[in-house]
């Protein structure tokens, strides 16, 4: 029984990094960059959820909306400020570095306007847990939410880039910038859009982040977007069904690693399983191993 | 007025000037050739008119809009197609999706599978490799889908730099004909080649260029016997 | 005895059967052309014969020696040494560091005698440089030495693309489309140099080639392969006349 | 022709002179200010960090700029150093052995550690290519941070015990001394850091780089970063020198351990300084300094462990300065736009300069 | 809601002391007393460094106005160390520099015991509110205001024993933490002399603090009917929401690191807490006068509930108030002198702080005080 319920809470968990890693390497796929900021967008849209449905007491609903509707133009904002003028540099570890820059200070003004308490964040979800044997096995609402708003995250994303001419754009625009503007796609904004989505879904991930694990400081983000960006590679970096396995398989291995092997010795034992798997699929669970051709 | 028409146009690479000053003209329905050695500007040239790269002076002007301020991708929709140097197919694409990603800027579906016909008509290779990815074609068919690609806008102007590169012997004759056909069929062609006796076969008029600046201009088949031009990029 | 002897090599990509029973032999000294249409498979052989691609099917042997199989870095110490068809070089290395990068396995002295500055550094070093400039001057780019191989224009690449190669001292050089992006001028003065590095290093060479004039000019003997299959194999003249070839390649 | 390699050797010798010039001229002026005291505490402090750090953007330049790998899990084998460094020096705290040989064997101890564990980390992982071997390495680094912070190690009359869950499984006797208390680490390491020996191993550690990368293997790493494919077709063994620009690299981080571990009196293995956080921050010294450039790695690394310690008037705004500095720097060093505009401006400074000569 | 923190702090501190200053006619330029603090005020440690900051500004704002100690004002400076050991260095390097004489610090303790080693080199006078590792207070010039951790574990181990509050107890603590792995160790040693069994022992750490239902679930599968949770409020918010999620019911049992849980975490839902049982020397609904208008000024100031670091950093500067009046040092002695002086009178005064009546000190730099165990009822401690 508890095997169970340990499995469950993995999916939950792993859910919650499967979310953020989607938007992670949705950017990563496109842009071609790590944005180590992406979990602090995470906070900052879960701040503006806070903000607005706990502080000034609106609905759950406006609150998400705002904080999508903030992180998406955030996103937009930092990629036009920080990483576009650095987009032609001779070294793509240029914009990495920036986007460290950012990650900080993301931080660090939550920590000037928000304080450095933590908060305990309201969840916006309202459906029921679900209890199964006798209560022993019990499916949170936050869960079944979060792992619904995956899928149809994921099947949304797959669509939108396999389907629609946008999503087309992007593609091209990942492999060969110039040659994408030679078929008359706007780079500049595709990658805005790119940005765009990626924090979008930022904020849709931080609140239900925070509303299954509901405490909220300025640093929240940070470990998870590293998790996430685990995830991301585990699952093969740049493939969209991969974040969502690689979330939810990091996830059941961090519960299942506590469990059954050393809760002190959880994070190695992540990291090991990680390293097992590039070892022996170098390009994650659903990368693409491209052999350059000579 | 000259269908494209660019003027003195200065280009840099930071700090090093590329072109120095260029300016030539290219009417509806012309095939022009571009001819130079090695380094001397002229895939610099193509990029600046296909927006790739921006002069630092100079105008370029087609039909009658200055292209120096329309974004570089918008001057797709207006009827320009470029075939780049080195391919640049999308690698991970396949051949179909890196066709398709030239007509891009198309909205009648049903007239870009008319284009796609035609395409697989000239490049029988590439419908039979249709799924195929890109990267892994050999570097001729590689050659072909580029050319492949640049047609399915259904350009009103294609430039071309150096298409035949990489090409067997018979496919550059196929391929100096498509450009013929290209250009019976109403597309002006401004074509950059190292095969330059049959770029100035096929050509109306032709441009020498060297280290950045046109040194000669006139009509191809003149060109064809100058002996200067015989001694410096014919090879006789 | 021939330097290279390819029998019955075989490959395949997904259901492409991209070289299928390819034999070839190539006498020591000679100047040999692989030529066919555009994805008949000839660099695929070129990436066979070095370790790039592992044949699935077939035997390699050079100088006697079975180099089936083996990796690129032992093929290339058994002597074989190539140049790419997309052009491969350190870009961010001097022009002279690239051959001298190529002299690595031929000059040799120890890490701690590096890092420690022994004198046997300055020696080595001192050759090496000798030896890499004699490379270069045979391929005119003595004047280039320090400059970045990325900011040679294509021609000079190309050319530094074989003297690389040369510096690891192959018996058997494969050259993939030296004149490709070259015009008519600059391929003869390959052919030329092409020639002399045949006589002044007594190699054999093996060329993929589009250009007529250079295969023509040039090669003594002649492969075509064609759909991954050998169409014609024989002397360069004959071969051209071959109508088969004529029909397949050359066009009238 | 010989004028030609001449230049060249001496263009680089210069260069390399100027660099190691730049350390000596800065220990030489820092050593005239304190002996004059006119050097703040603070600055004093930081002396030895200074040079820990470095040492550690100079490594990892060996592997980011010169091996043209990520990795971010070089604070790791700094921690290895570290740890096992500390730990000879704890154990050794009471012998008969003088304190400068300990220190000595101290460093011997904590590059060959890091090195080795480069070595074996190295191995499997290198086969990897870009971001995933970054991902593994920041792995590999957080797991040793994980492994250090539930080891307990201690000695009594029986020899050393370890132990992965606390101290009571030590099974230890009465007498016994616990060394490495897991989360609470080493504390009492002896403080036989200086900034003279800092120094000392900066220009050691500059010595080994620099002339690694001007010798036939450092060609060779680079030729590897450049072109693999190329690489293999002239007979260089990938993997083996892979595995030695890796392990150096990570045998120098272990130094810069050594002295990280000296200089304080507690040494715990936190997030905040052997986790991923300090990873990155190494990188975005070599970054900042520009990839491959030795000599920036030095200045970008006591640029930016300066820069917030110079802040501290801000206060709270500390460290919000700081992260928008680090961007606008970023910028000013790596944009296109801002490069192209520095080269016009030194292009007309050197004109006008020029002019005034004549 | 939003503290205002952005008041910037040493500008708070030594506008507080320049203003009364002002009003207090003996302070001439150069004799006040200037003290230093230390803690992280950025990063994932920032609430406890703050809180330091703020406990310790209240206090001097208070002796200010007074008219300062033995009639000399008191300038205060805090500076961040990020938790880190280095930066708590350089962070004390930089209050010396700016002229300090006293330090209050540092918060934490990794940091704490690498500044002690300095403070020795300089034997300054060193006070830290809540580093509680043993060697916090390894040398003659460095006292706490705080437990230490092995009396901590000792002292819970002792008291469950003691007061038969449990069979089977489970451990939750942070396995990354000097503080909580500290405690974790005495207590666990100390359970094998105590009537109760320890059946669980789980970790987590710092990269690892959202999830805590394996932990959980052990601790509820190996029939545990306390959890003692060695740890700092924060997580325990998260353990004791997750519990409740999954059913879950134990005693709970902490010690002054769970502190705070009552106002700490905004928007908490203190009604978990029922029953949650802890030793601290602190309340903040305590209602003494002390506490009580220690509490208003430091909401009123900074928008929060003071925890226990901030009691602790309030009662620290009182400590060395009460030092200073003792051994009669005054600002322009030397800093070792002071030192000395405010050293002999460690052991010699008596402080009635927030946390805790009648406080003594040892000449080893503990604090003599009684932990009292309380329960939350009703959303409030009580005492047990
Ligand atoms: N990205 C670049 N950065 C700096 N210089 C460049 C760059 N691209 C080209 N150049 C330089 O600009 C000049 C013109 O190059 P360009 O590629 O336009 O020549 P080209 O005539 O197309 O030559 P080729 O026949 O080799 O294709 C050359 O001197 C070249 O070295
Ligand atoms: N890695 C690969 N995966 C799939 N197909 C491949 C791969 N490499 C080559 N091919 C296919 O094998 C065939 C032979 O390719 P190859 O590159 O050898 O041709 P080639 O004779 O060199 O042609 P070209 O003259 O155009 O360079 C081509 O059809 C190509 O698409
Ligand atoms: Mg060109
Ligand atoms: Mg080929």
């Amino acid at each position: 029984m508890s095997f169970i319920s340990y499995l469950i809470n993995g999916i939950s968990l792993g859910s919650v990094y499967a979310l953020i890693a989607l938007g992670y390497t949705m950017v990563y796929g496109i842009a071609k960059m790590l944005n180590f900021a992406h979990g602090d967008v995470i906070m900052v849209g879960a701040f503006i959820t806070y903000t607005m449905c706990s502080t000034m007491g609106l609905s759950p609903v406006i609150g998400v909306l705002a904080a999508v509707i903030a992180c998406t133009l955030l996103g937009m904002a930092i990629e036009k400020v920080a990483y576009k003028p650095l987009r032609k540099a001779s070294s793509p570890l240029a914009v990495l570095i920036t986007a460290i820059g950012v990650s900080y200070l993301l931080q660090n003004v939550a920590l000037l306007i928000f304080g450095a308490n933590a908060k305990a964040f309201t969840s916006v979800v309202s459906v029921p847990a679900v209890k199964l044997a006798d209560g022993q096995i019990n499916i949170t609402g936050e869960t079944i939410v979060t792992i619904v708003t995956c899928l149809i995250i994921m099947a949304g994303l797959m669509l939108f880039i396999n389907k629609t001419k946008a999503g087309q754009a992007m593609l091209a625009v990942s492999e060969d910038k110039g040659a994408a503007q030679l078929m008359g796609i706007n780079v500049d904004g595709t990658i805005a859009l790119t940005f765009a989505i990626g924090s979008g879904l930022a904020a849709v991930a931080g609140v239900l982040l925070c509303s299954a694990y509901p405490s909220l400081t300025p640093y929240t983000g940070s470990m998870p977007g590293i998790k996430a960006f685990v995830a991301a590679v585990f699952g093969g970096i740049g493939s969209i069904p991969g974040a969502l396995i690689g979330g939810i398989l990091l996830g059941i291995i961090e519960i299942f690693g506590k469990a059954y092997i050393s809760s002190q010795m959880a994070d190695a034992i992540v990291f090991a399983v990680l390293i097992v798997v590039l070892l022996v699929k170098p390009a994650g669970l659903f990368g693409k191993n491209i052999q350059e051709k000579v | 007025m000259a269908m494209l028409e660019v003027n003195d146009i200065k280009v840099y690479y930071g700090m090093i000037q590329a072109i120095k000053g260029v300016s030539f003209h290219v009417d509806e329905g012309e095939v022009i050739a571009l001819i130079g050695a090695n380094g001397a500007g002229k895939t610099t040239i193509l990029h600046t008119v296909s927006g790739l790269l921006t002069p630092k002076e100079g105008t370029i002007t087609f039909e009658g809009q200055d292209l120096v301020k329309i974004p570089g991708h918008k001057i797709v929709s207006m009827g320009m197609a470029h075939v780049p140097e080195g391919r640049r197919v999308f690698a991970q694409l396949s051949v179909l999706q890196n066709l398709m990603m030239g007509a891009y800027t198309r909205k009648d579906k049903e007239e870009i599978a008319q284009t796609l016909e035609t395409v697989f008509d000239r490049f029988p290779r590439l419908k039979e490799r249709q799924n195929q990815m890109a990267g892994t074609l050999s570097g001729g068919e590689q050659q072909m889908l580029a050319m492949g690609r640049a047609l399915m806008s259904h350009p009103k102007i294609i430039l071309m730099d150096e298409p035949s590169m990489g090409l067997s012997p018979i496919f550059v004759n196929e391929i100096f004909d498509i450009i013929q056909e290209v250009s019976k069929s109403g597309t002006t062609v401004l074509l950059v080649e190292q095969n330059a006796k049959k770029a100035l076969s096929i050509a109306d008029r032709a441009y020498v260029l060297e280290t950045g600046k046109i040194v000669l201009e006139g009509k191809a088949s003149d060109l064809l016997n100058n002996d200067s031009i015989k001694k410096a990029y014919l090879g006789e | 005895m021939a330097l290279l002897e390819a029998k019955n090599l075989g490959i395949s990509f997904g259901g492409l059967r991209a070289v299928d029973d390819f034999n070839i032999k190539i006498e020591k000294g000679s100047l040999y052309g692989l030529i066919g249409p555009n994805g008949a498979g000839k660099t695929t052989v070129f990436n066979l014969l070095t370790g790039v691609y592992k044949p699935t099917e077939g035997i390699i042997t050079l100088d006697g020696k079975d180099v089936t199989g083996k990796k690129t870095i032992e093929i290339n110490q058994a002597g074989i040494a190539r140049t790419f068809q997309n052009i491969r070089l350190f870009k961010d290395l001097s022009v002279i560091d690239n051959v001298k990068v190529g002299l690595h396995n031929h000059m040799s002295y120890s890490t701690v005698t590096g890092i420690l500055r022994l004198p046997k550094y300055y020696k080595v070093e001192k050759q090496m440089t000798e030896e890499a400039m004699e490379l270069l001057k045979v391929f005119g780019l003595e004047e280039e030495a320090e400059t970045l191989a990325d900011n040679l224009p294509y021609g000079k690449q190309r050319k530094l693309e074989i003297a690389r190669a040369l510096a690891t001292k192959p018996k058997l050089l494969l050259l993939d489309e030296p004149a490709a992006g070259m015009n008519p001028n600059e391929t003869l003065e390959l052919m030329e140099t092409i020639r002399f590095v045949r006589e002044h290093f007594d190699m054999t060479i093996l060329l993929i080639e589009h250009d007529m004039k250079l295969v023509g000019g040039i090669c003594e003997e002649l492969t075509v392969l064609n759909f991954g299959r050998v169409l014609c194999q024989g002397k360069t003249s004959d071969v051209l006349n071959n109508p088969e070839v004529i029909k397949a390649y050359l066009g009238e | 022709m010989k004028k030609l390699s001449n230049k060249k050797i001496n263009k680089t010798f210069r260069d390399n002179l100027i660099t190691y010039g730049m350390v000596i001229a800065a220990y030489v002026i820092m050593q005239i200010l304190v002996s004059a005291g006119s050097v703040s505490s603070l600055i004093q402090g930081l002396l030895v960090p200074l040079c820990t750090y470095a040492i550690l953007a100079v490594s990892l330049n060996l592997t980011v700029g010169i091996l043209g790998e990520l990795s971010l899990g070089h604070a790791g084998f700094m921690c290895i150093g570290a740890f096992t460094s500390a730990f000879f020096s704890k154990v050794m705290e009471n012998s008969a052995m003088p304190s400068g040989l300990r220190f000595f064997f101290a460093i011997m101890i904590g590059a060959f550690f890091a090195g080795v564990f480069g070595l074996l980390i190295g191995i499997p992982v290198l086969r990897l290519k870009g971001d995933y071997l970054a991902i593994v390495t920041l792995a590999f680094g957080e797991i040793i941070k994980n492994l250090v912070n539930i080891m307990f190690v201690g000695r009594d009359e029986n020899g050393f015990h370890i132990s992965f869950t606390n101290t009571m499984d030590l099974n230890m006797s009465e007498d016994g001394d616990v060394i490495i208390k897991g989360a609470q680490g080493i504390t009492g390491t002896p403080h036989d850091s200086s900034f003279t020996i800092g120094i000392v191993l900066l220009l050691i550690t500059l010595f080994i780089v620099l002339n690694l990368i001007h010798s036939r293997d450092g060609r060779a790493i680079m030729a590897i970063r450049d072109n693999t494919i190329a690489a293999e077709s002239v007979g260089i063994h990938i993997t083996k020198y892979k595995l030695m620009a890796f392990s150096i690299s990570a045998a120098l981080a272990g130094v810069a351990g050594v002295l990280y571990a000296h200089n304080l009196s507690t040494l715990t293995a936190l997030p905040k300084n052997f986790g991923y956080n300090m990873s990155i921050m190494i990188l975005v010294f070599v970054v900042l300094g520009g990839i491959g450039n030795i000599r920036g790695s030095i200045i970008a690394s006591v640029i930016l462990t300066l820069l917030p310690e110079l802040l501290r008037g801000l206060n709270d705004y500390r460290m919000l300065i700081y992260s928008i500095v680090l961007i606008v720097m970023m910028l000013f060093n790596w944009a296109p736009k801002c490069i192209e505009w520095r080269e016009k401006v030194a292009a007309r400074f050197k004109k006008s300069v020029k002019k005034e000569a004549e | 809601g939003c503290g205002n923190t952005d008041n910037g702090s040493a500008a708070t501190g030594t506008n507080a002391a320049t203003e009364s200053a002002a009003a207090s006619e003996s302070a001439a330029s150069g004799s006040v007393f200037k003290i230093g603090g230390i803690g992280p005020t950025t990063g994932g440690a920032a609430v406890y460094g703050l809180a330091v900051q703020h406990g310790a500004e209240i206090a001097i704002e208070e002796i200010n106005a007074a008219g300062g100690i033995n009639g000399y004002q008191v300038e205060f400076k805090f500076q961040d160390d990020e938790a880190d050991a280095e930066k708590s260095v350089n962070a004390y390097n930089a209050l010396k520099d700016w002229g300090a004489q006293i330090i209050d610090g540092s918060t934490t303790s990794g940091a704490c015991i690498a500044v002690t080693d300095k403070t020795k080199e300089d034997n300054m006078f060193q006070i830290t509110p809540s580093g509680s590792a043993v060697e916090c207070v390894q040398y003659d010039n460095n006292f706490r205001v705080c437990f230490s951790n092995p009396n901590q574990g000792l002292a819970s181990a002792q008291y469950i024993g003691e007061n038969g509050l449990a069979e089977k107890i489970a451990v939750i603590y942070d396995s990354s933490d000097v503080y909580s792995s500290g405690i974790y160790e005495k207590f666990v040693k100390e359970a094998e002399n105590q009537p109760f069994e320890v059946v669980a022992a789980e970790a987590f750490t710092a990269d690892n603090k959202t999830d805590f239902s394996v932990q959980l679930q052990k601790a509820k599968d190996a029939g545990a009917d306390m959890v003692f949770l060695p740890i700092y409020y924060q997580e325990s918010a998260l353990i004791l929401t997750q519990a409740a999620a999954m059913g879950y019911a134990p005693k709970w049992f902490s010690c002054d690191g769970m502190d705070g849980i009552l106002g700490g975490v905004d928007n908490f839902d203190v009604s978990l807490t029922e029953g949650v049982m802890l030793l601290t020397p602190f309340a903040a609904d305590a209602t003494d006068d002390l506490t009580q208008s220690f509490v208003t000024k430091y909401k009123e100031k900074y928008g929060d509930t003071p925890n226990q670091f901030a009691a602790d950093s309030y009662d620290a500067i009182y400590v060395i108030k009460a030092a200073i009046e003792k051994s009669g040092v005054t600002p322009d002695m030397s800093v070792s002198d002071i030192c000395d002086g405010m050293k002999a009178a460690m052991t010699e005064i008596t402080v009635d702080g927030l946390t805790g009546n009648g406080m003594t000190w040892t000449a080893d730099g503990e604090a003599n005080k009684a932990p009292k165990a309380v329960v939350i009822e009703n959303g409030a401690y009580k005492a047990m």
